[in-house]
């Protein structure tokens, strides 16, 4: 409840003054405003002299009141706070009109513009009366992390804080961690071998004393807010006892299903029913593929507990662990659960494979039309050709090869509007390798544009045109057809104006990046924002880039848009940064900016009539019961209660409550009436 | 039907199922009826069941001194039993406190009241006992149930304004709408609130306007139609229009019709994505 | 003074009363009410109703009145006293009951000191009344001391005579000014005039409520009684004596007013104490308040019954609490 | 406090109250000021969270207190900083906005929009267009007038019998 | 004829915090000459309005013997007391009365007073305590026994040091169980108690009550016990006013209104009242 409020009006250097009478605005202010007792005006408010000037007069003049009349609260809002806050006032006693952003900047007029200042500077010593001492939210920090997914970016997060001696929590869907990098051959601009660096990562993550690894996991539920989530982590029946299993391998060599598409090698090659993704896997232990075991599916088909199928048993018998062996046929999901203080989404992306989209390049038709990530399993050593660059269909190494780039990027029409940044410079790479390989192949490539900003990006894309002489062609492809057994590539040179037609061996598609498929879904339980592509939103895109919309919950890698590894592995250091200096004490501070039902002395207790509207359009279910108990124990009423570590402050309950029994802090039904009631239109 | 509904007034008081009985009797005149609160079997011979029973005696549950009573059986007509299911949905009640005698109905008021002309919940969609022959609940056209509202959405925005400022002048702020209205729960309501006071208490124009105005919009995907606040208000103003009015934009935009199932989603604690915003720019 | 009206100068009544400066308001109908409201000419003019919906109450008392207004400046506040609040009016055709309620409500407008919205109102206008020619059963003036030809609290009392004439009785100095002054509308008396004057029956004896009232502060009738009333202010707010007010304070930043609006005993907020307390916690307390008031604390602090039988509270309750009905039980009891 | 000094003619400046989400509008009517775009000076603007926090009783208190117009903009469908702010705030909107109209408010009085924090330029057209279709429309006399309390306040229509104030 | 709703207009010319939530203004008459003419008796009380909040209803605090001022105390809690504590010294107030009656100091003239107050409800006794204190030769032996909460509830803490240091008055200062400082001196438990342990004399003794309902249910009996008759037990009343002129109505107890034949009553007297407040 201020009294004395001081109105300091910025000049901004000229940017205020010469559009706005700023000594007429402080002047008027002092005159007319009931509360002010002291106004003044400065040439930068935000400067140190400027702050100064501030936490002096609150002392001397003895302000419990602030109003700085400058330029946008987005901008300075949290200066004058703090400022406010070490001359001994409430911050939250500080109100900004904003003169520069809603006046001078806009209204080149002086008198309409100080008109208009004067109006505004009214309202917000209007606020400010009725502004109540706000103290900051302590919340008590369980100082552990979760990360979800295990790529690059994940791991690197990961690491990145277990390093600095908070234990972390790691969950994977996949049976192995490591992500697309560990499918990639050799990464751009360096050409350096992507497992050469990866593999290292992943045993040191692996065997980190403060890293504990979920794999073939996926997070079942997350509640609780900032500092206190509360997660549930489904461990995915893996039918292999991870603690027994060696890894030896025996089990995988005599499957007898040995003809099911490695995922991992985007179907280019085969592995067993009961697998380890690829060698290199942490952990190196295997998982049955309950969907193609043939012991599993008879015992689906005949409704039978798995052990109890006798159909095959190879990989049990070979199992040299015993005496209890390390497979464990009946294995069931089982739900874990894990408390956590802070979490780092790194969950990825998902090739663009949608082929149906792309019918006329006949990719799914034709084995030899292939996408970006099957050609680096082609071209990496440990792929299924072992590096070798040879087409699907028979295993012949094209002589020539076709690479159409922004398959699906670039093209609202069809696939995705945005850029998916990193197929220019694969691409690229992909001509390297295959020239390198294949020395007298030779390689074409379509592309609309060629966007290498990065350090040494474009060197790197010249050189393939320049050195390992890449054809480019500026232009679309219309159409793939297959003639014997080339492909035909018809498409168009748009900077000759020819219609161009190649008879490929191999076609590549730059496929784009796309959210995962269950991203929406994923983004709604955990409550954070995404965007009409379902990348995951972080909350500003320049100044909280690694923020998601829930507190507490960071962003790392291609979840929140297409990226390449050089920024992914910045981004998660970026976020591990965010969730070290969250985890850097027992409690934190938040916003008091929430929401609160009244409670009053009996025999009224609240006005809240308990009808749980609020409870309903809570985005956060920030909203509890409470029970309001006589002295024998009986309830008396049932009535609604904020959880103030999950509300965000977003007043969504203060308007739909009809007895106003809910307000938020900062923006209470006092506040937002002396706004309006100040706004004197008469 | 009299006879049976005091019979199973009497059953149910006997055999302890409730402590009263609300219903309706004799009123100081032939054509009205009065709220009733049986607590002995032997007073049910004060039950009556005619032509005038229009009020909802919902209402009784959100009032202290009829709380106190004890769990009641309470006697509902088809729209009255909307009103159960909200207050349901809106935890104002709990299913297992209530008893809910539903009787099957052809209209009620003399003249027969605006909202038996379209109405189609003869047999209440909820009661734990039923009493009269059941009737079939047929469908009535969304053009047909809101056809009062079309004279008054015809006027022009001057003959609009007049036509309520004419009738909010009317009022003089006893609150019997809200008191009477069984949604009207609030222990405070808003217009008692002073701190800061949204809505003036004064019954000028002002006050008048933005009190009707509030009261209505509160009632927003929430009314039943039962039409209480109209037939209660000493001054003749015509407000169930405006809840009518709320009542159409709801169902036109959302879909929705409240009291008509205890599954689904209250029309404003949810959203639809792809609801109507043909006036956002 | 005695004189005779016919129907048919009403017309002329009014025009040349408002030629005289007279504000004239009279019984109108509008769709199912019948208020009295300000007319322009006789046309307007209903006449074969009971009694009007509002009461006379609200032309000397009404429902929101500013009582001080003022100006604000941040440092200075300049109060401005209300004015034209009285306006010289002249009320025609209100009932009996309703101009009784004025003498009585006179003594606690002025009761140690006097309200001048009141009182100035009171002095500028000036009430003809038109004796009930049928009533209805909520009707029970009888039965609070009032007839339906009552003179008490008009300045000019007429009663039908025929279907076309009215007896023009004067009774007080005003009364017979006015008459006076509009003279070339009246003629003179029959000798013996055949009132035609509605029967009320009498519904309880007045004498044998307050002293049951006396003894029976606490009593089950109150709650079992009040169980159906909703707690509106219906009953309060159209009875032309219940006089309750609230006093708010309405502004801008600027500039605001200091109002009086009518309040009524029956809500749950009037008495209760910012704290929370509530004197008055029940709605049988504040049913008692309301019986009470009229029929015993009144009697006993002005020598009069706060009620003038007009029955309105009955007609308009929402529930159909009938007051005369809780009057006949509390005879009922008195007599056991 | 006259608006009209400013102007060559006695035009008619209305008064707007823009009641604001922190995120997208508010952060457009800052980019519209970064980008020095100009636009009429009518708006007096009120911050709050989220369009969601927005209660009716806010909007009628603006017209109380004398705006002649009032506009409501927030984020986006989709893009609201708390997930679903703005979509309940559309349903409110979807029902109050026609409760107005029939009560006899011309419903070009209040305006909602969607102006995300990239916007400015929207904001400025935003503006603009409120402030010219309210001028057109002339000052909200109808409801001013209410304020008038009139020395007799009785039971007749003071409103609708059209005192001036 | 006069407005009677009309106040004086008031200027804030000091203030002082007194407890948490509770304040004390000395109001000066803005117009000098309505402040010359301005008399009232202790006991009596005033509507003090905040233009553009309302008015509220309290005693005036401070003792008819200090001219030229009236002080009142506030404890923050509706509309009109939140408003009240954003003013300043210098702002303007209105203020309404004096209303209703007054204790009757005259016919205590040569007897004992014990004075007996709990939390907030000091204020009204202050006024009759300096009152008296002023005339301080017309009576005997003056006790006070005051109790709040806590230590920091206590008001007027000043006085009650001024109270404590005079050889004149015997001052006795409990706070509720729990509610004590280190530093206290005084007493700890509830006033009932402390009033019993105190055992004032009540041969001719007037004892003044009040307090909390709950704290005056409990000390009547106390005292009654100590030889006091209802005759000679006053308190003062508060109820929810409007007015104060007995016409809105609210503030009656049966057929008594607190505002014209109160608020001051004799335990007597409110013992024949209904229970009702």
């Amino acid at each position: 409840m201020s009294k004395k409020i001081g109105v300091f009006v910025c000049h901004c250097g000229t940017n205020i003054s010469a559009t706005v009478d700023v000594e007429k605005v402080a002047e008027e202010a002092k005159k007319n405003n009931p509360g002010v007792s002291y106004t003044t005006t400065y040439k930068y408010m935000c400067s140190d002299p400027g702050q100064k000037l501030l936490r002096d007069k609150i002392k001397e003049e003895g302000l419990d009141g602030v109003v700085v009349a400058a330029c946008s609260p987005k901008m300075h809002e949290h200066t004058f706070r703090n400022a406010s806050k070490k001359a001994g006032m409430n911050p939250y006693h500080v109100e900004i009109s904003n003169l520069r952003e809603q006046c001078s900047w806009v209204h080149p007029d002086k008198p309409t513009g100080t008109e208009k200042s004067v109006d505004l500077v009214r309202m917000m010593t209007e606020k400010t009366r009725k502004d109540k001492s706000l103290n900051p939210i302590k919340v008590p920090v369980t100082r552990k992390a979760l990360v979800i997914g295990g790529g690059i970016a994940g791991i690197q997060a990961a690491l990145d804080i277990a390093d600095a001696g908070h234990e972390v929590i790691m969950v994977e869907r996949e049976p192995s961690i490591g992500g697309h990098m560990a499918q990639l051959s050799e990464t751009f601009p360096t050409l350096d071998c992507s497992q050469c660096i990866m593999t290292p990562k992943m045993v040191e993550l692996a065997q980190h004393e403060n890293i504990k690894l979920y794999t073939w996991s996926e997070i079942e539920s997350v509640d609780g807010y900032i500092g206190n989530f509360d997660i549930k982590i489904r461990m995915k029946a893996r039918s292999v006892d991870l603690d027994l299993c060696t890894g030896c391998s025996s089990c995988w060599q005599v499957c007898p299903c040995k003809k099911i598409k490695s995922e991992f090698d985007m179907e280019l090659g085969n592995r067993t029913a009961i697998y380890v993704p690829f060698p290199q896997a942490i952990p190196s232990k295997p998982v049955i593929d309950r969907e193609n075991c043939i012991l599993m599916k008879d015992a689906r088909k005949r409704n039978i507990k798995p052990n109890d199928s006798k159909v095959c048993r190879k990989c049990l018998d070979s199992c040299p662990i015993a005496p209890v062996k390390a497979i464990d046929y009946n294995q069931v999901d089982e739900i874990v659960s894990e408390k956590v203080g802070a979490i780092i989404v790194a969950t990825g992306y998902k090739e663009l494979d949608d082929t149906s989209m792309y019918g006329e390049y006949g990719a799914g038709k034709y084995k030899d039309v292939i996408t970006g990530l099957q050609f680096e399993r082609l071209a990496s050593a440990s792929g299924p050709t072992e590096g070798e660059i040879q087409r699907p269909s028979d295993g012949k190494v094209p002589e020539i090869i076709v690479f159409i780039q922004c398959v699906g990027s670039r093209d609202p029409a069809k696939g995705c509007s945005y850029c998916s940044k990193t197929c220019c410079m694969y691409t690229a790479k992909h001509t390297m390798l295959y020239k390198h390989k294949v020395h007298d192949g030779h390689a074409f490539v379509f592309y609309i544009d060629i966007r290498c900003a990065g350090k040494d990006y474009e060197e790197f894309s010249m050189r393939a045109i320049e050195e390992e002489g890449a054809t480019y062609l500026r232009g679309r492809v219309s159409r793939i057809y297959k003639k014997g057994e080339k492909l035909v590539v018809l498409g168009a040179d748009t900077l000759t104006g020819s219609v161009v037609e190649i008879e490929a061996d191999m076609v590549v598609l730059a496929s784009a990046m796309k959210a995962q498929d269950d991203a929406e879904k994923f983004a709604q339980k955990l409550s954070i924002q995404y965007n009409k592509d379902k990348f995951l939103s972080e909350i500003h895109p320049k100044l909280k880039p690694v923020e998601s919309s829930s507190a507490g919950i960071f962003l790392a890698g291609a979840c929140q848009g297409p990226k390449d590894i050089p920024e992914t592995v910045a981004q998660a250091g970026a976020a591990a940064s965010k969730v070290l200096a969250l985890l850097s004490a027992d409690e934190l501070e938040r916003e008091p900016v929430v929401a609160k039902v009244d409670r009053l002395p009996a025999p009224i207790f609240s006005t809240c009539i308990g009808c749980f509207y609020c409870q309903r359009v809570c985005p956060y279910g920030a909203i509890e019961e409470e029970d309001i108990k006589a002295r024998d124990g009986s309830t008396i009423k049932t009535v609604a209660k904020v959880n103030v570590g999950l509300c965000q402050g977003c007043g969504l309950c203060a308007a739909t409550c009809r007895s106003k029994s809910v307000e938020l802090a900062g923006f209470n039904d006092e506040q937002v009436f002396a706004e309006i009631n100040s706004v004197e239109f008469n | 039907m009299i006879e049976e509904l005091r019979k199973k007034a009497e059953e149910l008081l006997k055999n302890d199922t409730v402590k009263v009985v609300f219903g309706y009797g004799e009123g100081s005149v032939p054509e009205r009826t009065r709220p009733v609160f049986i607590t002995k079997p032997e007073d049910v011979n004060k039950l009556t069941w005619n032509k005038y029973c229009v009020y909802n005696l919902t209402t009784y549950l959100k009032r202290q001194e009829t709380r106190k009573l004890g769990k009641p059986a309470i006697i509902v007509k088809g729209c009255d039993a909307r009103t159960i299911i909200v207050l349901l949905k809106e935890c104002q009640i709990k299913r297992e406190d209530v008893y809910i005698l539903g009787v099957t109905c052809d209209g009620v008021g003399d003249p027969l009241a605006t909202k038996c002309e379209s109405c189609d919940v003869h047999t209440p969609r909820i009661y734990d006992d039923l009493v009269g022959e059941k009737k079939e609940n047929k469908e009535v056209p969304f053009e047909e149930r809101y056809a009062e509202l079309d004279e008054y959405e015809k006027l022009g925005e001057k003959e609009k304004w007049e036509f309520w400022q004419k009738q909010f002048s009317k009022c003089i702020k006893c609150y019997a709408c809200s008191n009477m209205c069984p949604l009207c729960f609030c222990d405070r309501c808003i217009v008692e609130k002073n701190q800061p006071q949204w809505i003036d208490s004064s019954a000028h124009a002002r006050g008048n306007l933005s009190w009707n105005v509030t009261r209505a919009y509160h009632l927003a995907g929430r009314c039943i139609n039962c039409e209480e606040c109209q037939r209660v208000c000493p001054v003749d103003i015509p407000l169930n229009l405006l809840n009518k009015k709320l009542a159409k934009e709801a169902e036109k935009n959302f879909d929705y019709r409240p009291g008509y199932s205890v599954d689904d989603e209250l029309a404003m604690s949810t959203y639809k994505e792809e609801d109507s915003q043909e006036f956002f720019k | 003074m005695e004189k005779l009206l016919n129907k048919n100068k009403f017309d002329t009544l009014i025009a040349g009363l408002k030629k005289q400066g007279y504000k004239t308001v009279a019984p109108k109908k509008d769709n199912r009410l019948v208020t009295l409201e300000e007319v322009q000419d006789a046309s307007e003019i209903s006449l074969d109703h009971v009694i009007t919906n509002n009461s006379i109450k609200e032309f000397f008392f009404p429902k929101t009145e500013k009582i001080l207004s003022y100006t604000l400046d941040k440092n200075k506040v300049e109060m401005e006293e209300p004015k034209g609040f009285a306006v010289k009016s002249v009320i025609f055709g209100t009932r009996p009951c309703d101009a009784f309620s004025l003498p009585v409500m006179d003594k606690v407008f002025n009761w140690d000191c006097s309200d001048k919205f009141w009182v100035e109102r009171r002095e500028a206008i000036t009430i003809v009344t038109i004796s009930c020619d049928k009533s209805d059963s909520y009707c029970f003036c009888t039965s609070v001391g009032l007839a339906p030809d009552a003179k008490q609290g008009s300045d000019v009392l007429l009663t039908k005579i025929s279907n076309d004439e009215y007896l023009v009785e004067t009774v007080t100095e005003k009364g017979e000014n006015l008459v006076k002054e509009m003279e070339s509308v009246f003629s003179d008396p029959p000798g013996t005039p055949d009132r035609q004057v509605a029967t009320v029956e009498e519904k309880f004896d007045l004498k044998k409520i307050k002293p049951w009232l006396d003894d029976n502060f606490e009593h089950d009738v109150w709650d079992e009684f009040s169980n159906k009333c909703i707690g509106c202010g219906a009953c309060t707010f159209v009875c032309p004596t219940c006089h309750c007010f609230d006093i708010v304070d309405e502004c801008t930043m600027t500039k605001g007013d200091r109002v009086k609006n009518w309040d009524g005993c029956q809500f749950t907020m009037f008495t209760m104490h910012t704290s929370g307390h509530n004197p008055r916690s029940t709605q049988g307390m504040r049913w008692r308040q309301r019986i009470m008031h009229k029929f015993k604390y009144y009697v006993e602090k002005f020598d009069s019954t706060l009620c003038v039988g007009c029955g309105r509270c009955s007609r308009v309750c929402p529930a159909d609490m009938n007051i005369s009905e809780m009057l006949e039980l509390i005879e009922t009891e008195a007599g056991k | 406090m006259s608006k009209a000094e400013a102007k060559p003619e006695n035009q008619f400046e209305p008064k707007i109250i823009a009641f604001l989400c922190n995120w997208c509008t508010y952060a457009g009517a800052d980019l519209a000021g970064t980008g020095r775009k100009e636009y009429q000076a009518n708006v007096r603007i009120i911050k709050l969270p989220c369009t969601g926090g927005i209660d009716p009783l806010f909007l009628i208190k603006a017209f109380e207190r004398g705006a002649d117009g009032i506009l409501v903009s927030g984020c986006h469908p989709g893009d609201c900083h708390y997930n679903s702010g703005n979509y309940h705030a559309r349903r409110r909107w979807n029902v109050f906005r026609p409760l107005l109209e029939f009560c006899g408010i011309n419903p070009d009085r209040i305006q909602f929009s969607w102006i995300s924090a990239a916007e400015g330029g929207k904001w400025v057209e935003t503006i603009n267009g409120i402030v010219d279709a309210v001028r057109e429309l002339g000052p909200f006399e109808s409801y001013q007038k209410l304020n008038t309390i009139g020395p007799e306040t009785t039971g007749e229509a003071t409103a609708a019998s059209g005192e001036t104030g | 004829m006069d407005n009677i709703y009309r106040p004086y207009l008031m200027t804030i010319s000091d203030m002082t915090d007194e407890a948490p939530g509770v304040r004390t203004f000395r109001l000066n008459f803005s117009d000098e000459e309505e402040g010359k003419n301005f008399k009232f008796q202790t006991g009596q009380f005033g509507l003090y309005s905040v233009f553009g909040a309302g008015e509220s209803t309290f005693c005036i605090a401070s003792s008819p013997t200090r001219e030229d001022y009236i002080e009142c105390t506030f404890r923050e809690a509706g509309r009109v007391t939140k408003a009240l504590r954003e003013l300043n010294v210098g702002d303007t107030i209105g203020f309404r009365g004096p209303y209703g009656n007054v204790f009757p100091i005259d016919k205590w003239e040569g007897k004992n007073l014990v004075f007996v107050a709990g939390g907030i409800a000091l204020p009204p006794l202050r006024s009759v305590i300096w009152n008296c204190l002023d005339l301080r030769d017309k009576y005997k032996d003056v006790t006070i026994i005051y109790g709040a909460k806590t230590v920091d509830d206590l008001v007027y803490k000043n006085e009650l040091k001024e109270w404590e240091a005079r050889d004149d008055i015997n001052l006795v200062t409990t706070v509720d169980p729990g509610g004590e400082t280190p530093e206290w001196t005084g007493k700890v438990g509830f006033v009932p108690t402390v009033v019993e342990e105190a055992a004032p004399d009540s041969n001719d003794t007037i004892a003044i009550v009040c307090g909390p309902p709950i704290m005056i249910k409990f000390t009547l009996p106390v005292l009654e016990k100590l030889g006091f008759k209802h005759d000679k037990v006053y308190t003062t009343l508060e109820n929810r006013m409007k007015c104060g002129l007995g016409k809105c109505g609210r503030c009656n107890i049966g057929c008594t209104y607190v505002c014209k034949e109160g608020p001051v009553f004799t335990a007597e007297e409110i013992s024949k009242m209904p229970d009702e407040f």
